[in-house]
């Protein structure tokens, strides 16, 4: 789950991280309130969970209340990458001398967090990653002891900070590594951590990525959670526990397994059809989960056939047949449905799904062949 | 031979009385595999699965009380590191971790404990370990292979029954089938497991079953390259799986840049592994070895 | 530094340990109020920082709030081991069922804190350990890691609680541990830890003592320190950063090392004479320090010889007897004093005492002899 | 021969443009000790001690570029548990920390750390170490003692010193003295320093300074009884201190029954060390061999 910039810098500053002063406005009237506030000059700051927002426009300069507040009103009309605006961040404007990057998130390879800084900071860290990868300094943290001051100091001294910033820098590092710990992070960073006009350290821009999985730890930060920002059907996926992604293509997919409902998009695509979405119901699915699966995948209109792919294991075929059944008699598509369904209890679930007349085939190859070939059929009638 | 489990493998299930503890106990016993113990603390002193299995309020009380050597692990997501963490306490040498769901900070300070002590842990959220005919500890349905020489290590669950399946009617049986799961921190990788399979006899050809994220296949491919004799051939899902976007389970993010399909497949191909295009393939390319 | 009851109660309440209600209070009108708005039978606990306050009457029961007003003035009227009683806590009286012991502290010999538990609550643990050994339940815990879960099973399980109370007590386990890492503690414990005829487990009374090392890192805590509870003398010293300890004898002692002063201590004793203190002066003490060590022993009326035996290492022996002539000066001693100086500029200290007229010796031994004799000849006057 | 120090000791003082830092290190320089290095964060680049020693920013980059492989700590309490592992990080493979007052729990996890690397510690609260005429690392002053072949190890700083130059009245002289420090946890114990003694050509008899609480001496009694051959002498401080009271530093309180110097000194003599009844028999037992 990713944090808004607002929520990501309040989390920062409460671990005495500094950030500019600035408040979020859901209106232009709002923003004309924040601004007189300052009272001094602001930027006003598209809130969207995507990245891009600069180039699209969303983050601009006012020198007055009423600019501030017009320029709020332009930003919360706009759509960033399909996403529209509902919020902006009304800030001190701060002019930096230097930008900074510095973030924190788990290093896979060695399955502990690394600290990354780079006197780069301001733009995309990954681009800087590419072209000049010798600019990014990484310090590995032990996972029981966590980041230590040393450590801090060492990536000061490698991004070649003037030391008069090194003990905030440290101060910084350690609120940042804070944050990611007592929120369970993935990603904690700050971009771009600058160093204003008047001496100060201060974290411009913020983001965080929360582990979905430590979520019930932290149900206040899982509350800030922005359901608008959210396509209406991942919303309700997440409701039943699903793992939902809106994709392009017109073949609706329900699989259960990550890895085998990758498989099943790739065996589509390599078949010449598109998956319209990435649909897993996960281990054990009970039959109201399969119900709700399937009528999300059916309200997409792009979708022509729905395959469904099942090995059962720790799912139960019969229950997921149960599932598939009043799915079908509720909403009545209008599309096929191409059904595989093996393993645990199948032969219950494949009487089932006779008795409904279902098309069912055995193999995955088979399953993925006539769903491309139906949808094609659908987009030429 | 096998890898992991065998006959002497004497299991020990924590969080025997859940759901699907429960059930799968069930199915493991029928499977053959020795079940001496379960784990539910609170419920010491009870009998379950027909008055078969003593139950044990800690793992520690278990392991002494019937030698158990191996442990499999299904108690819920909250609770999912501290069972890790009592059995490797208890010195069970053996750690299955079926649970999904462990919080990823969490999993590094478990995954960092376990390392160094003497015990080897697998998962979690993973499908476990099947030597076909012999034991099963996990939840890889028993029925879809049969004994036989290839070997298959697998960051997927389902996926892996597929290509069991796929196999068994091909006619073709496995020596161990290990699911190291899909997390992004586990106990056990490729290279830990293809180790194990080139120094089996019974292996005599090996499956590796990966997916987008990390670079654990990459790592694979080198220690391939470097050290296998025996033939390795390879699937990789998500070779469609749009950038960024999260896919089912926490290990499958493809994250800037690395972690694409592509360069695994390439890094493997490299390494002289024979990668299949769909699943199906893994069975047709062993098959015309 | 030791927290009273009151105080360490409170600390583990944030933590999530139950308590029972009550407050602290300095008068019986204050007691009276405080019985008053629990509205229930209540107990009196004189709040001092020794033990045996029980068996000195120093915690009982009163039926209503004039009763307690009774009590605690009593109470406060009294002594108890020498230690005036300067605050009571009037807390809800609860019937126990079963009185448990559960602590936390270090582990010297395992470089670990581990966590102790006993069936045999409500007594002197110590006894316990004596008597029974097998009655108290150890478990080590990772210093990096800190307490699981499973471990406060494995001790509510080796104590043979009862399975209906293991949650609350794992629960509790944590909340104290929490409170004991939290704090810098040496030692948190909870004794008597309760099950109530309502079912209930509660910490009925607590006892944390503070690493002095680590109160800078808590000046919430250090603020908690109760000064009317230390005698004077080592008040003083603290302040000055000195090491003092009040002993019985006669022979005051001031001493560079911890080693070195019981040492010296040591000698003093084997030579016949009794020491009336500890004092460590610490390394690298400057001449402030030792004047304000010597005050300290001269101001206790036992004193019949003072020895001061100082090694200069890091200490420099010209500071040191630069320290002892302005105290001499100051207080015109009627004791004599002995000083043993040598080490670090040891000439130039020896060339300062000498124009004093100090008595000088060179060896420990010789400087011990000496001022037994001198204490005992001081007796006989 | 001496013990962890010798004429290739090349010292990275931690704190070096502190007061005592600096202090210390005139000393050592001046006894012979070879400072390749100080470290001061914010100071790198600076040359001190007439110009004789380069001050870097961090401890990595002075054992990179001057090859230090022992470094002494003189920051203040507040920054020597970070300063011990940043030595520890760098790789450096013997510390020794002077610095007293270090919180107890965080040098709990200090401990831990370091004990899993390759890397020995000696402190904190220790006066270090002296090899009279070769080198002293730490704060002994090195004319109260000459060179021989009596090996001390000791938890006490000043009373050190004390039996040093007793010693030295005597006539008799030291390989290394060892100062492990006064605290409750620390790095380097009375077993380790008395093994290495053993082994070591150079000493021929021990000298084991102990004084209240804690165990460390009933476990150097049992040490010495089952694997010293050597003759060890001792001395317990705090004979006479009363139960409970602190006494200086934080290793000197009698805990709960143990601790007691009486326990110790019956240990002791059960193992066959001579224990002297006050720190000037030391040198009269020594010199009585």
């Amino acid at each position: 789950m990713k944090l808004h910039e607002y929520q990501s810098k309040a989390l920062f500053a409460e671990h005495g991280v500094p950030i500019p002063r600035g408040a979020v406005a859901s209106s232009a009237s709002e923003a004309i309130v924040v601004a007189q506030d300052l009272g001094i000059r602001v930027v006003v700051k598209a809130q969207v969970l995507v990245g891009g927002r600069g180039k699209a426009g969303g983050v601009r300069l006012a020198d007055t209340p009423k600019e501030a507040g017009e320029l709020a009103a332009r930003i919360l009309a706009m759509k960033i990458k399909n996403l529209p605006v509902r919020k902006v961040l009304v800030d001190e404007a701060v002019e930096p001398i230097t930008e900074i990057y510095l973030g924190v998130t788990n290093d896979r390879s060695a399955n502990r967090p690394v600290l990354i800084a780079s006197a780069e900071g301001g733009v995309d860290i990954e681009d800087v990653a590419h072209t000049d990868p010798e600019k990014i300094v990484r310090i590995s943290i032990h996972p029981l002891l966590g980041l230590q001051e040393f450590q801090a100091r060492y990536l000061a001294s490698a991004i070649e900070l003037p030391r008069d910033y090194w003990r905030d820098f440290i101060r910084i590092s350690r609120g940042l590594f804070e944050a990611y710990v007592d929120s369970d992070a993935t990603l904690a960073e700050i971009n771009p951590l600058v160093i204003t006009k008047n001496d100060r350290l201060m974290a411009l821009d913020g983001k965080v990525v929360l582990d979905d999985n430590a979520l019930f730890l932290h149900p206040d930060l899982a509350e800030m959670r922005d359901i608008d920002e959210e396509v209406p059907a991942e919303r309700d996926a997440r409701k039943y526990g699903l793992s939902y992604v809106k994709l392009q293509g017109t073949i609706g997919c329900m699989v259960n397994g990550a890895g085998l409902a990758m498989a099943s998009m790739d065996v589509i695509k390599l078949m010449g059809g598109e998956p319209a979405n990435f649909l897993d119901i996960g281990g054990g699915a009970s039959a109201e989960k399969v119900t709700a699966g399937l009528r999300i995948i059916l309200t997409d209109p792009n979708v022509k056939v729905v395959l469904i792919n099942v090995f059962g294991g720790i799912t139960l075929a019969d229950e997921v047949a149960r599932g598939i059944l009043p799915a079908i008699a509720d909403e009545k598509p209008k599309v096929p449905l191409v059904v595989r369904l093996v393993g645990t209890n199948e032969e219950e679930g494949q009487r089932l799904l006779a008795k409904a007349k279902m098309i069912t085939v055995s193999t995955l190859e088979e399953a993925a062949q006539l769903s491309v070939d139906l949808a094609k059929k659908g987009n030429v009638e | 031979m096998s890898i992991f489990i065998d006959k002497s493998t004497r299991l020990v299930v924590q969080g025997i009385t859940g759901r699907e503890g429960f059930f799968h106990s069930a199915q493991m016993l029928e499977y053959g595999t020795n079940i001496v113990a379960g784990v539910t603390p609170g419920k010491g002193g009870e009998w379950v699965l027909e008055g078969k299995v003593p139950v044990f309020d800690t793992v520690k009380l278990a392991v002494e009380t019937t030698g158990a050597n191996c442990s499999v692990i299904f108690v819920p997501a909250k609770f999912a590191a501290d069972a890790i963490l009592e059995a490797a306490d208890a010195e069970v040498p053996l750690i299955v971790c079926i649970t999904e769901g462990i919080p990823v900070q969490r999993m590094m300070k478990v995954q960092h404990f376990v390392r160094q002590r003497d015990v080897t842990l697998i998962g979690p959220n993973c499908p476990g370990l099947l030597t076909p005919g012999i034991s099963k500890v996990g939840i890889i349905p028993g029925t879809i292979a049969k004994s036989g020489n290839v070997g298959i290590v697998s960051r997927s669950g389902t996926l892996t029954y597929e290509v069991l399946y796929a196999l068994k009617l091909k006619g073709k049986g496995v020596s161990t089938c290990v699911g190291i799961g899909g997390d992004p921190v586990n106990g056990t990788d490729f290279v830990d497991v293809l180790g194990m399979f080139e120094d089996d006899p019974q292996t005599e050809i090996v499956v590796l079953i990966g997916e987008i994220g990390g670079s654990d296949e990459e790592r694979a491919a080198e220690f391939i390259g470097d050290h296998m004799t025996k033939p390795v051939v390879g699937f990789i899902a998500g070779i469609t799986a749009p950038p960024g976007k999260r896919m089912g389970h926490a290990g499958a993010i493809v994250e800037g840049g690395t972690g694409l399909a592509s360069d695994k497949i390439t890094a493997l191909r490299k390494a002289g592994v024979r990668v299949a295009d769909w699943p199906g393939q893994i069975a047709e390319l062993i098959a015309s070895k």
